[in-house]
């Protein structure tokens, strides 16, 4: 249930928010900016019955069960001037979406030549934390990265989540907005400002460091923010870098750091084939080539659906020690290439 | 509301029913002549013009449609520029779509065409928004959606999911299913059985109306009463129009796997050739006007295509315009 | 064939009914227990063990099954050892499926469950490549197979394409919606008219039946006659089965969206409630016999679960083991 | 129509077949060989009704309009000992039946712990040629890659076609496999031997080289060939891979390849982002880091819809000139940290 009085604020400005708490902030100040903005899915009204009564039932919608006609409804009212914002709840559910997605939300603003927009946002969920199985949990943001004309979100902290799903909601190009489940119940400090909008398609640097750049998003950024911490205590200086956009991707923010530090490792919980991680590695192996002093590293979930067991769900994801070693290794490497 | 209620279309309207019907029809076979001269193959309604002129007939300027692959009767019976049309199949930046589409995914505004899809059941999955953002007061108020859509796109999941929405929402969205019997190489009664697809639509709790498709009519008194009806209630309707797609599925398409006894069944109910007796009977047409409207037809078309082809092909920086706003 | 056709169940044969009933319901809670203290949630078939009990009871071992989130009914009817079921819940190597699946996708050969899908509509999507095969000559003469699925499930277009696609290719296929009221936090109610089900189903021109999901010897009955129709036949069969989540949709649920009048009057309706009434009333169960029956579940259950608890957890070694062959 | 009578062949135990005749040529082997083969989707049967005569038509099936059911129809029928075949016509047809596909096939063996297998094969085609359009054309297979629990094979030549075709249906995975429809219509020598097999998985060296490594598949292949020759003129010794198999994807041949030649060039028809040369690239950058003696490049279709219009859809696809001046600049700038 959604907790969003704006009262809970201070004088502040900042309230102690959780993910979830962030996501309805940022719905409800978008809803309240904009009517022409709703929101649709399988049990989205019934769990915002305080929605409904501020907005009314017309723009607060519980759908039959049928992803496809939620996701397709939403690009039809999009190109029809509304601004639909749709749970599909999992991430797995976005398949019976797929074709309302990549077909029709992806492409029909290019075939049209231009006519139309979608400007629309399709939330889900996804990673371990639930003991769920890979039937819900399965990080597949990458296909919509690899998809022409949609963008992608996966913020890690609150204040990005309620800054970028607003930016979502704005912009005129579908977005599809992942939450990590595993954040969703994490604290953090959200501007309350309605005006406060991250952009799509800015990292942000989130630790300074000269060594070596990580980079990762939604879950892992802590992972890689852990491992900072446990390798100065190793002397080793790390960056670490949040993308919070998947795409656009802000390959500048790493680029800069990569040309800093000469290394590069890139942390993602979804499996590694065809990933977000190979696209960074690409990019650096091509415009920081170079400034590589060491092999670029991935360290990903494996080639694998995730199980529900806790000790399986638990072990796909990278680990603070896994990286800890990596990165040790890595910096410890003289660079083959310089020695020879 | 019977069809009863509205006053019988004027002999001068069926008049313009069937120059548009010819029309269509004229665009189409052009499009068959170009294709075997190298220009990309499409899906032609021939045969099926009376569904689109019928139907499209009995809307409004404020009304929106989605359509599929075979939307050109659809497309110039709400007024497209033909020309535009066949600059937009042969790729040209001229075409509604700047050559982005081709003939399969033609949508054009200023025509309230929101959409040709060629993923079947494409029209289906977005009709129902389209209708909803004018049910929550979008565009002008009364309008309605109509989406066209075939046989095979009945056998689709979005069907049955996008019916059911459109129910419960009460959504003003007209169902019109051009039953032609083929989808693709594939007879339908392979797919389903005589009746499913008024009895899927039945299951739905919606009114529907199962009426020949080659009469054009037929099919605007049925249309007419739907729309009145969409209008007055704000809830949908359904249409399966029954009739016979002639010239295969894509061309070239040489149909070897089609019965002959079937195709000569249904060239007998040809929808041009049947408004054309009934004027002819009535007095309305001669024989003299008839040759003066195909005539007109053809240059028409004619100076259609010598327009398209003289338009421009799209350069390679164009290549990436158009994706994101 | 109608159920009269069949000699009436034994007493005897109830009495083990009622067993299974209480089994699966002690189950049930004993999961709902084990969730506060830590493990993961499931959805609980709390009030459907009828359904369960009843359409399992009237397959044969040869035949083969499919079901869906709500599935520890279906698979404790059908012989499932329930140690094995809590170790799988609870992530122990010796779950049916390793501690791959969770309660969520249990699948288990040696009983013939090909399949518990959690994508909603995922059974039906499988079901009918499972009977193909069994007209196609794999597996057992004369098997059929049947799939489980709930009044959500049949909102997503795969129930439309199944049934179709069943039908057209004459599958032995027993189509059991559970309508249970409920799809998550949505009342079915919002999502389709009353009768919906069964008219989308008869849409389809197979046979269907409207059963009392909570009366046991009601299920069995329509199942039996059912599933001899396909056997004689070939054909698909349909029953709605109308009955009520009683727990809520996943553990902890504590519904407070669901108004205590529903739920006071289908808790009125509780189908292990409802046989026991019938069989003390009859005489073949006392009181005495029914407590006995109560303790033999809890011990049972209790057991188990200390079984399971025993069960080791899975090594990450087995992270990547059964992706492919 | 098919065409792939075998008296065809002469005694030289190889045919001049065109790619839709290898394919059919393989369905017709596996058909004979393995009772439990059949094949499905819209149209299947009435393009082949010499398969209707000889197999009958429980084998050879037309289905309803309706992709999910017929991908869905397809992994029971494999869980339960048949061998489907379907033909889902195009790639983006596919987006229907990813449920199955994706949350199905790829991932029910792992979540029964082992007790499944779908040994079943998903055919599509995709690519520039005909001028059809995004809602024909767009070549999603690294979806698929990045999808656990699937196989993904996307030949060049007929005789791959026939081979692979042929190891996908033996094999006990699911098998996603992809006809760049660009090559539908052309010729080559396919060995009539019903055990000739190539295995999915390995890549194969088109050409040997000592200067730069190109490595494509499909249609490009035979971009990055022509390519070959002219650079060969300009003095510079190109070694060409073809992928054949994207998934299990053949490191090794490119990773020797790139040890040798120090300089490495990804072609694909498919949008950049996400996609297979950036997986490569990724591997290059890990595996072969010390190796590069340059940045490695990637030659891709731009992150856009596939247009109908000729022209559009022509420019879309990595040209042999854009390659080989991009190879020329490579192979031609001294490598900026060796020199530094
Ligand atoms: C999702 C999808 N599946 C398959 C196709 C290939 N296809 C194009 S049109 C067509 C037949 C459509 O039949 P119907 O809906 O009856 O329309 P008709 O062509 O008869 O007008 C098929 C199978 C497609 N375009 N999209
Ligand atoms: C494709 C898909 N959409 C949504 C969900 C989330 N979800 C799980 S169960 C459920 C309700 C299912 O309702 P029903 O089919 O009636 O089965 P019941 O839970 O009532 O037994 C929902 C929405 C899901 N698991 N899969
Ligand atoms: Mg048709
Ligand atoms: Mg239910």
């Amino acid at each position: 249930m959604p907790n969003v009085d704006p009262l809970i604020y201070g004088d502040t400005g900042v309230a102690r928010l959780n993910v979830e708490q962030a996501i309805n902030l940022a719905l409800l100040e978008e809803m309240r900016r904009d009517p022409r903005v709703l929101i649709m899915g399988e049990g989205v009204a019934t769990k915002r019955p305080e929605f409904i009564r501020e907005f009314g039932a017309q723009r607060v919608r519980n759908t039959p069960l049928a992803e496809a006609i939620i996701m397709g409804t939403a690009v039809g009212a999009a190109a029809s001037g509304l601004r639909p914002v749709v749970d599909l709840l999992f991430a797995p559910f976005l398949t019976y979406a797929a074709d309302a997605l990549i077909n029709s939300a992806g492409k029909l603003r290019y075939l049209s030549g231009g006519q139309e927009q979608f400007p629309l946002v399709a939330m889900s969920m996804t990673g371990a934390g639930w003991c769920v199985g890979a039937q819900h949990n399965h990080n597949l943001e990458a296909m919509f990265v690899h998809t022409p004309g949609l963008k992608v979100v996966m913020p890690s902290t609150p204040a990005d989540f309620k800054g970028l799903l607003k930016s979502a909601i704005r912009n005129l190009d579908p977005v599809v907005f992942f939450t990590d489940l595993g954040l969703l119940y994490q604290e953090g400090e959200v501007p309350d400002d309605p005006e406060f909008l991250v952009p799509i398609g800015q990292a942000c640097v989130l630790r300074e460091g000269a060594d070596v750049t990580l980079v990762s998003y939604a879950k892992t950024v802590q992972t890689c923010a852990q491992a900072a911490v446990q390798l100065e205590q190793l002397g080793i200086s790390a960056e670490v870098i949040d993308l919070r956009s998947l795409k656009p991707l802000d390959t500048a923010t790493m680029l800069a750091s990569v040309r800093k530090t000469g290394r590069l490792v890139l942390v993602q919980e979804a499996s590694g084939l065809c990933g977000l991680a190979a696209e960074l590695a690409a990019v650096a192996a091509s415009e920081a080539f170079s400034d590589l002093r060491a092999p670029v590293l991935r360290l990903t979930g494996p080639d694998a659906p995730t199980a529900s067991s806790w000790a399986l769900e638990q072990a796909f994801v990278p680990q603070v020690e896994q990286l800890v070693q990596a990165v040790s290794a890595l910096v410890g490497t003289p660079c083959a290439r310089l020695a020879s | 509301m019977g069809p009863s209620s509205f006053s019988m279309p004027s002999s001068a309207e069926r008049m313009h029913w069937l120059e548009m019907m010819l029309l269509i029809r004229t665009y189409e076979e052009q499009l068959a002549e170009l294709q075997t001269q190298g220009a990309p193959g499409t899906c032609t309604c021939v045969g099926q013009e009376a569904c689109a002129v019928g139907v499209v007939s009995a809307l409004e300027p404020r009304d929106r449609i989605l359509t599929n692959h075979r939307s050109a009767g659809h497309l110039i019976a709400r007024g497209a520029q033909v020309w535009r049309l066949i600059a937009e199949v042969l790729g040209r930046v001229d075409g509604y779509c700047k050559g982005h589409s081709g003939s399969l995914h033609i949508s054009a505004r200023e025509l309230g065409v929101v959409l040709t899809s060629t993923i079947v059941g494409g029209e289906l999955s977005l009709a129902p928004g389209v209708a909803l953002a004018q049910k929550m007061g979008q565009g002008e108020p009364g309008a309605i959606t109509t989406v066209f859509f075939g046989d095979g796109a009945a056998c689709e999941g979005i069907f049955h999911e996008a019916l059911n929405l459109a129910v419960q929402w009460q959504l003003p969205l007209l169902f019109v299913c051009e039953n032609n019997q083929w989808q693709a190489m594939v007879h339908r009664l392979e797919t389903m059985s005589e009746p499913a697809i008024s009895h899927w639509a039945r299951g739905h709790g919606l009114p529907v109306q199962r009426v020949d498709g080659n009469d054009v009519e037929a099919v605007y008194a049925a249309s007419r009463s739907a729309v009145a009806a969409i209008r007055a209630t704000g809830q949908p309707q359904f249409l399966e129009l029954i009739t016979y797609r002639q010239r295969g599925h894509y061309e070239p398409d040489d149909q070897t796997y089609v019965s002959a006894q079937e195709r000569a069944h249904w060239l007998e109910r040809d929808p041009i050739q049947l408004l054309r007796a009934r004027l002819l009977d009535e007095g309305g047409l001669t024989e003299d006007l008839w040759h003066q409207m195909m005539r007109a037809a053809g240059e028409q078309i004619a100076t259609a295509v010598a327009q398209a082809q003289a338009s421009p092909w799209p350069t390679a920086a164009q290549l990436t315009e158009h994706v994101y706003a």
